[in-house]
């Protein structure tokens, strides 16, 4: 149960004083980057600027326009795979870690149909076509994984203690990597070059923007309305959110909770296949590793927006991809901190602390049945 | 029995030569059993025993584009060599430094503890070295590399030992410093660059080249405007090139390996700031897929003179012609990184010395190990198939030859191979 | 008697609806209290504020004249209140004995230097949690002794991890001690019983005790007074007879007369 | 046991049953030969010129499958059917079908070129497939090894009971005796036994047909003659009473003690190595064992403790160290590593402790990649040498001994040594008030905090503990080493020690470190090689199959902990308790 007054009198430990010296340790860290950017911005001799960053530089709009369209971009893509932890988590309380591999495994299915297309050179005669065909292979693909994944590892397992089905998928997530690595070797695999019409830039609203990105944004706005209307108008979504909130319950109201259940992880995995796909064209390449660390990242962008919550996964997504692409530069690099890139995956992680030390609901707030919040 | 008689003459003057012609095959071997210097030890190698060197190389993991071809190298100038003194080179079962310092560590324990082994021809990575050489040393064995670069192993090329050089230590692969000062000096004074930034991936190796380039890039007078690092497995570089792109470089050094070196070709082109840069990469990224990449259009690689061809190992006889036939013959592919011919080298140094120390003592063969380390110590204008190789006093003994090749068409491969536009060779 | 807790004007909502609004109550020391009502009258609500589990809109607690708003439950534990939960809550996994060793956390010391050295202090303060959680149990009888005392607490028939619970409880050595149906789910036998032990958790062990109860016969037999709660709100209070022939009380459990609803 | 019904007819079979483990069998053996293990494993021989890791990969399976086919659940009061002719026939057809698989696959090379993505689809897979033999002998060869095997498999139930157990043993020690090829010859070399080894494996390396079939022998006829003894000492021990068996356990433990200090003398080089790491992984195991196994908190980025105290030993002993290096000795530096672990733990635990189970894995995932991020960026390289690592870590000098990465044997003492500490704590803390509070918080987290249980603190201390257990075998790990580098924390690393608490059993001191001999010793490390070692990367992928099957099949780990595997199988085992007529439904008065 959550509290609802305000609290009064609540006696507070070390461990409190020691949380509330770390939120204002990051606020005032926050807030010194960003005055300190600005104030670089402004002048680049700042005398401010200066002082914390001896080598500042500055950044010209484009530059930081650059970095917030790719931002949201990569985002976009950690959304789509934050869907499918979100739905799962939603309905079965656990974090399934393997759903990063019906990620890569999306991505990969697309990387072989698209060089077999390219090979018999439907690729460059029909983009469309194949674009279409490919993602729809990659959904395929990853909606059977991810069904045959709850099948044999998951269901089981599911009156288990609720971290059993948790270490699980992390045994899942190995082997799915492994077997991968074993069928189609380390080497990094090259999707075919994309359409000059695609790839090149436009300009949006003064914002310059390479075409893969705006495929990229396009692509998964359309998912994401597809899965709203999916899971807010349909039965089949009625059914989702029943199972969610009380699966015994949902059960009595006539629910097959089994099958809904099913069609929760086969929804999660064709989002998941689109996005591999976006990943795909987007980055042109694919290794047995490319679902590993997207895969951790748009779990935490599922807790970051708020776990449960559809909107929210999409839109913590976002937060994540723009706090990762910006923030490195924005409030480390003014902070004097050398080489920042190298600390980008460590922004995003510290953005998840952060955000889960004020909202420990994530900034949506999560939307998960009473069991699952214990 | 006049003709008996003179059979008999005549065999006891062939008698007489072969005798002679032995001991000068010995004085030719290095010298009898009892003159070895045993001061680290003798081998003895029975009669019909083989001699033990061994591998250790990265064979799994993210590095084995690498260590696979090193491997490789080895196990054919092992077949190339033929046997010593009678006696068959054995390599064993190839053994895998894992890419890190604990690999190298274990792996080099299971080494020592056959004490049969001389030599090992490895590791891939330097990290490996750090950990493994001391104790490939210790036990009197040598250790020599194909593809070790840090300075801190051997030298920093003004006479002052590297921080975790053992004798014992040998590399046939050239010191980063040499390839930084050459990548550097190729971009300040072929170039005209006066602006240049550095984007390593947090590996020792990348880190370390990196690091070099700026060092000499800065002694030229340059300004190294970013020096920075992108992690293994990021995909997304913009980040990482806006964050360059805020010193305005006028080229980028960036001696990372794939997939992260296709993600900044790729890329470079959209972020504000960075047109018209030039990129130049290094040995990491100078293999048939990169090269054939479309945005590697234009790129410059910086890297050790890989135009093979007809250089000839002066011990085997073979050509690098020859080595690439004979490999994919036998692997089926071509080899994913070029410092297969740095370890072919390394390998025919080895048994060159080994068959310098030993002298036979009836069928068995006996080795010094000082004797190997002598030898080695002693290497000048060794022709190899990766040029001619001289050992220094700290163990680098690579042809310190680096090039510097323009990749102008991406769909001409082995055209831009041999496309050199700058040698450095002091 | 001084009241040994105190209740004023409390008030909780979740979502809008009160759960509990500008409730009044008290115990006195040695009393003993049933709360008695519908379903979903708020009675575990009301004992949730009072353990700390649920924070109130506003009023105040006031235990022993002092207020324990925004306490954590272990806190509450500490400073003497002890509860028991309505669907039986034990830990599974460990023995019997364990369930009533650890409920004495808080009235031990020894931390994890004194098991590492295992000195004196620790070996003596060790003996002393097994005896008295041997002392607890056997106050159930034979029950929950001898070879009970080793078996993992999920064995346990239903009536003995009602008591198991109630032993928990008293391990933990409260002045006030909070009971959530203590007889649920018990046969007539076993909650006569019962009935006679909560009488003698007050003679015997000086326990204060805030009982939840269906079993109108329980109620009866042991309640100094009642309290009857009905959607929030104390709708009577006094002696078993008084409250059970309040009109108000009736209707509460009855239903409104027929022509009321229209 | 009721009676056994006679034998089914042989062909009154379950048609479904056998084609799907049939097919099941045949999809198995497929993916195992395209991820390319029979290839890459061909090169370690068990059994000279007939079986090599590579073989063994595939036929385990149609036996397995032939078993499993033929294995029917014996239930209480319905009459089960004597096993005969019938179950051997299902055995034999779920194997060729298994076989059919391979054969197709061989004649799918064969004649399509599927090369581009799957790389084991290659003329090495055929020729190993073919056995060398051309495609038709292929095609034979393995319906018949799939037939064969499968009624092997399917005769282990048809077999008298001793008969079967003779040779599933003898088939057991075989495999043992092979695969341990290393660490055999290594020990019988230390006790001057090389004759033994001589004749038992041949000249490069496994067994020798000869040694394998009087091993064979030797074994069966052993476990026949002995059948029983090992029973009837379990029955003698139960019997015992508790003093008595007290004194038994610890004259056990003693012997065990005594065997394990003096073993590495008779060991060689690589087998003490092998010891020294498998003991670094016992101690980030138990360390590991009190968060997640007694606490409950899974902490996924355990790794970040072990970094912390190699980090702190190399910068406080190493003279390259780039920022201070006071060069102390190790005894100093340990307490330090306390220290500093202590507060890294508590700084990491606080912020996150409060959060419920899965969040808290990720965020301490997240912070084990913070943490390894930090050593590595060039920011904090001139403290910790970022990508460079800190080299010339100097070797632990004891006064009459030197700790170095050299002597191995040396290394394992100083592991053991810790790992003593650790096991004492662990066994201490388990029995303590803070033990009970961190199992009461592991079974229900609210109703331990209304028990008067400071939830927090209790969980904080876990953490520490953990994280000083961790930062020990760092500190070992750094001086063994010699050198530090940020690529031996990985993430990866968190996560296969969490395989070897789970696979030995979670909350379990014994089990614990059976599994990091077994898994460790066996398949290998993150970065170091077990027995296994030619396993390479499939070390992984067996990694996340024995997770998955551990938590499928048996959750409470190798060793259980009596209680654990209690919680995990609540139903089951009341079902048995009941049986038993131990459970407690008893509403009556026990005495009057």
């Amino acid at each position: 149960m959550t509290a609802v007054g305000v609290r009064s009198t609540r006696r507070v430990s070390w461990v409190d004083r020691f949380l509330t010296t770390l939120r204002i340790v990051l606020i005032a860290l926050i807030v010194v980057g960003l005055l300190a950017f600005i104030a670089q911005q402004i002048d680049n001799d700042n005398a401010f600027a200066r002082r914390r960053n001896p080598g500042a530089t500055g950044l010209t709009a484009a530059q930081v326009k650059g970095l917030f369209v790719t931002g949201v971009a990569q985002g976009a893509m950690y959304g789509l795979i934050a869907l499918g932890y979100s739905m799962v988590y939603g309905v079965l309380g656990f974090i399934n870690f393997a759903h990063g591999e019906v990620f890569m495994l999306g991505t990969m299915s697309g990387f072989i149909a698209s060089t077999k297309l390219s090979d018999a050179g439907y690729w460059e005669s029909n983009f469309i076509g194949s674009f279409l065909l490919i993602i729809l292979i990659a959904i395929l693909v990853s909606t059977a994984t991810a069904v045959v994944m709850e099948r044999v590892a998951y269901r089981p397992l599911r009156d288990s203690p609720r971290l059993i089905p948790l270490i699980t998928s992390i045994g899942v997530s190995f082997f799915i990597q492994n077997a991968v690595l074993g069928l189609f070797g380390p080497n990094s695999k090259s999707y075919p070059q994309l359409p000059e019409w695609l790839a090149k830039n436009r300009t949006i609203l003064t914002f310059d923007i390479p075409g893969t990105k705006i495929m990229v944004l396009v692509v998964a706005a359309v998912s994401m309305a597809g899965l709203w209307w999916v899971v807010e108008r349909t039965k089949t979504g009625k059914a989702m959110r029943a199972v969610a909130e009380d699966k015994e319950i949902a059960a009595l109201m006539g629910i097959n909770v089994d099958r809904t259940i099913v069609l929760t992880f086969a929804i999660g995995g064709a989002m998941a296949g689109i996005g591999g796909i976006l990943w795909g064209l987007s980055f042109r390449s694919v290794t047995h590793l490319t679902g590993f660390l997207p895969g951790i990242k748009a779990f935490t962008a599922a807790v970051v927006g708020g776990v449960g919550n559809l909107g929210g996964s999409m839109a913590g997504g976002v937060a994540l991809g723009t706090a990762e692409s910006l923030g490195p530069q924005v409030i480390l690099e003014p902070l004097g901190v050398k080489g920042v890139s190298q600390l980008r995956d460590a922004v995003a992680f510290t953005a998840l602390v952060v955000v889960l030390l004020f909202k420990p609901a994530g900034l949506f707030g999560e939307r998960l049945s009473e069991d699952d919040r214990a | 029995m006049k003709l008996s008689r003179r059979l008999l003459v005549l065999l006891s003057i062939l008698l007489s030569f072969t005798l002679i012609a032995a001991a000068c095959g010995d004085d030719d071997g290095g010298a009898s059993a009892s003159s070895l210097d045993d001061s680290l030890g003798l081998v003895t190698v029975g009669s019909g025993e083989e001699i033990q060197i061994r591998s250790l190389e990265a064979i799994t993991g993210d590095v084995a584009f690498l260590g696979i071809p090193n491997e490789r190298g080895t196990v054919l100038a092992i077949a190339d060599y033929g046997p010593i003194g009678g006696h068959d080179v054995n390599m064993g079962t190839g053994l895998d430094d894992l890419c890190s310092a604990d690999g190298g560590q274990a792996a080099a324990q299971t080494i020592v503890s056959d004490e049969s082994v001389i030599g090992v021809i490895g590791t891939s990575c330097s990290g490996a070295a750090t950990a493994a050489a001391p104790l490939i040393a210790q036990a009197g064995m040598v250790m020599i590399s194909g593809s070790n670069t840090s300075p801190a192993l051997t030298s920093d090329l003004q006479g002052t030992a590297g921080e975790n050089w053992v004798a014992g230590y040998y590399r046939t692969a050239h010191n980063d410093l040499f390839q930084g000062e050459a990548a550097a000096t190729f971009a300040y004074d072929e170039l005209g660059i006066r602006n240049a930034a550095a984007i390593h991936d947090g590996d020792p190796y990348t880190n370390g080249l990196a690091s070099a380039f700026k060092n000499a890039f800065e002694a030229k007078g340059g300004e190294v405007s970013g020096f920075t690092a992108v992690n293994k497995g990021d995909t997304d570089m913009v980040p990482v090139l806006t964050e360059v792109a805020s010193g305005s470089p006028e080229l980028i050094f960036f001696p990372i390996f794939e997939p992260e070196g296709d993600f900044i070709a790729q890329q470079v082109g959209g972020v504000a700031g960075l047109e018209g840069v030039t990129l130049m990469a290094a040995d990491g990224l100078l293999n048939d897929n990169y090269l054939g990449l479309p945005e590697s259009a234009g790129m410059y690689f910086s890297g050790p003179d890989v135009r093979y061809g007809e250089n000839t190992n002066e011990s085997t006889g073979k050509t690098a012609n020859d080595f690439l036939a004979a490999y994919e013959a036998a692997y089926g592919e071509v080899p994913s990184a070029p410092f297969w011919a740095h370890s072919y080298d390394a390998t025919v140094l080895l048994l060159d010395a080994i068959k310098a120390s030993s002298a036979e003592d009836g069928d068995s063969l006996v080795i010094s190990r000082a004797g190997v380390r002598e030898y080695l110590n002693g290497v000048t204008n060794f022709s190899g198939l990766i040029g001619s190789l001289s050992c220094d006093a700290f163990g680098d003994c690579g042809s310190q030859k680096i090039t510097v090749i323009q990749d102008t068409d991406p769909t001409d491969v082995e055209g831009a191979k041999n496309n050199v536009v700058f040698e450095f060779a002091p | 008697m001084s009241p040994i807790m105190h209740i004023h004007d409390l008030t909780v909502s979740f979502g809008g609806l009160n759960a509990l609004s500008d409730l009044n109550f008290h115990v006195d020391e040695g009393e003993i209290v049933s709360v008695i009502g519908p379903n979903g009258a708020g009675k575990t609500t009301f004992f949730n504020l009072i353990t700390g589990l649920v924070e109130p809109n506003s009023g105040d607690i006031l235990f022993e004249g002092e207020s324990i708003l925004g306490l954590d439950p272990y806190q509450v534990t500490e400073i003497g209140i002890a509860r028991t939960f309505q669907n039986v809550r034990l830990f599974p996994n460990m023995t019997v004995l364990e369930n009533v060793m650890v409920a004495q956390h808080c009235r031990t010391h020894q931390h994890a230097f004194g098991a590492l050295l295992q000195t004196k202090a620790f070996r003596k303060e060790e003996r002393e949690i097994r005896e008295r959680a041997e002392e607890v149990l056997s106050f159930f009888g034979t029950r929950l002794i001898g070879y009970r005392l080793d078996q993992p607490a999920f064995v346990l028939s239903y009536a003995n991890r009602r008591r198991l619970e109630i032993a928990r409880a008293m391990a933990t050595q409260p002045r006030l001690l909070l009971l959530d149906e203590p007889v649920a789910g018990m046969n007539p036998k076993e909650s006569v019983e019962l009935t006679n032990l909560i009488g003698r958790l007050r003679s015997e062990w000086g326990f204060t005790i805030v009982m939840i109860e269906h079993d109108m016969g329980v109620v009866r037999d042991v309640s100094d007074r009642v309290v009857v709660l009905d959607h929030g709100v104390t709708i009577a209070q006094g002696s078993y007879e008084e409250v059970s022939n309040d009109p108000q009380v009736i209707e509460a459990y009855l239903g409104r007369p027929a022509q009321d609803a229209s | 046991m009721n009676e056994l019904a006679p034998p089914r007819q042989i062909l009154d079979q379950d048609w479904r049953r056998i084609l799907q483990f049939g097919s099941l069998c045949a999809l198995t053996l497929v993916f195992i030969a395209l991820i390319g293990m029979p290839v890459q494993l061909d090169t370690r021989i068990l059994i000279r010129r007939h079986l090599s890791l590579g073989y063994l990969s595939l036929i385990w399976i149609p036996m397995i499958m032939g078993y499993l086919v033929s294995k029917e659940l014996v239930l209480e009061g319905i009459i089960s059917a004597k096993k005969g002719p019938r179950d051997l026939l299902a055995g034999a057809l779920t194997g060729m079908i298994g076989g059919a698989g391979l054969s197709l696959l061989a004649v799918l090379i064969n004649n399509f070129d599927l090369r581009d993505p799957l790389l084991n689809w290659s003329p090495q897979t055929l020729e190993q497939l073919n056995f060398g033999n051309g495609i038709g002998f292929g095609i034979g060869i393995w319906l018949l090894i799939g037939g064969a095997l499968g009624i092997f498999g399917s005769a282990l139930h048809v077999l008298p009971a001793l008969t079967a157990k003779a040779v599933g043993v003898a088939l057991m020690t075989v495999a043992l005796v092979s695969i341990l090829e290393t660490a055999i010859t290594d020990l019988l070399e230390g006790f001057r036994l090389t004759f033994i080894t001589d004749s038992l494996y041949a000249k490069r390396g496994g067994l020798s047909v000869v040694s394998t079939i009087v091993l064979v022998v030797f074994v069966a006829l052993v476990t026949v003659l002995a059948a029983g003894q090992g029973d009837a000492l379990r029955v003698k021990y139960d019997a015992l009473d508790a003093p008595r068996r007290k004194s038994a356990n610890l004259t056990m433990s003693f012997a065990g003690v005594i065997a394990l200090l003096l073993l590495p003398l008779f060991l060689g080089k690589i087998m003490n190595e092998l010891l020294a790491n498998v003991g670094l992984f016992v101690l980030l195991a138990l360390g590991l064992n009190i968060v997640v196994g007694l606490a409950g908190i899974l902490d996924l980025g355990y790794v970040a403790f072990f970094a912390v105290g190699g980090y702190t030993t190399a910068v406080l002993t190493s003279p390259n160290s780039p920022w201070i290096s006071p060069e102390l000795h190790f005894g100093i530096v340990i307490l330090i590593v306390i220290v500093i672990a202590a507060m890294i733990g508590l700084a990491v635990g606080a912020p996150v402790i409060r959060m419920r189970g899965d969040y808290l894995a990720i965020v301490t995932l997240g912070f084990g990649e913070i943490i390894r991020l930090l050593f590595l960026s060039d920011w904090l390289s001139p403290y910790f040498g970022g990508a460079q690592g800190i080299t010339n870590i100097p070797p632990v000098d004891l006064g009459f001994a030197e700790v170095k990465g050299s002597d191995p044997r040396s290394v394992f003492y100083l592991v053991l040594f810790f790992c003593a500490i650790a096991i004492y704590i662990s066994w201490r803390l388990q029995g303590s008030r803070l033990g009970r509070a961190w199992m009461a918080i592991r079974e229900d987290e609210k109703v331990a905090e209304a028990m008067g249980i400071n939830t927090v603190n209790a969980k904080l201390m876990a953490f520490v503990v953990g994280a000083i257990l961790a930062s020990f075998s760092g500190a070992v790990f750094a001086a063994k080493v010699g050198s530090i580098f940020p690529s031996s924390f990985l993430i990866l690393v968190s996560i296969i020690i969490l395989v070897v608490v789970i696979v030995g059993g979670m909350g379990n001191i014994t089990g614990v470190i059976v599994g990091a001999v077994v898994l460790i010793g066996v398949l290998g490390g993150p970065k170091q090689p077990g027995l296994l070692q030619e396993l390479g990367t499939f070390k992984l992928l067996i990694y996340g199959a024995l997770l998955v099957f551990m938590m499928l099949k048996r959750p409470e780990g190798l060793v259980p902990n009596a209680r654990r595997s209690h919680e995990l199988h609540q139903e089951e085992f009341l079902q048995d308790a009941w049986l038993k007529g131990i459970v407690d439904d008893d509403d009556e008065e026990v005495t009057a």
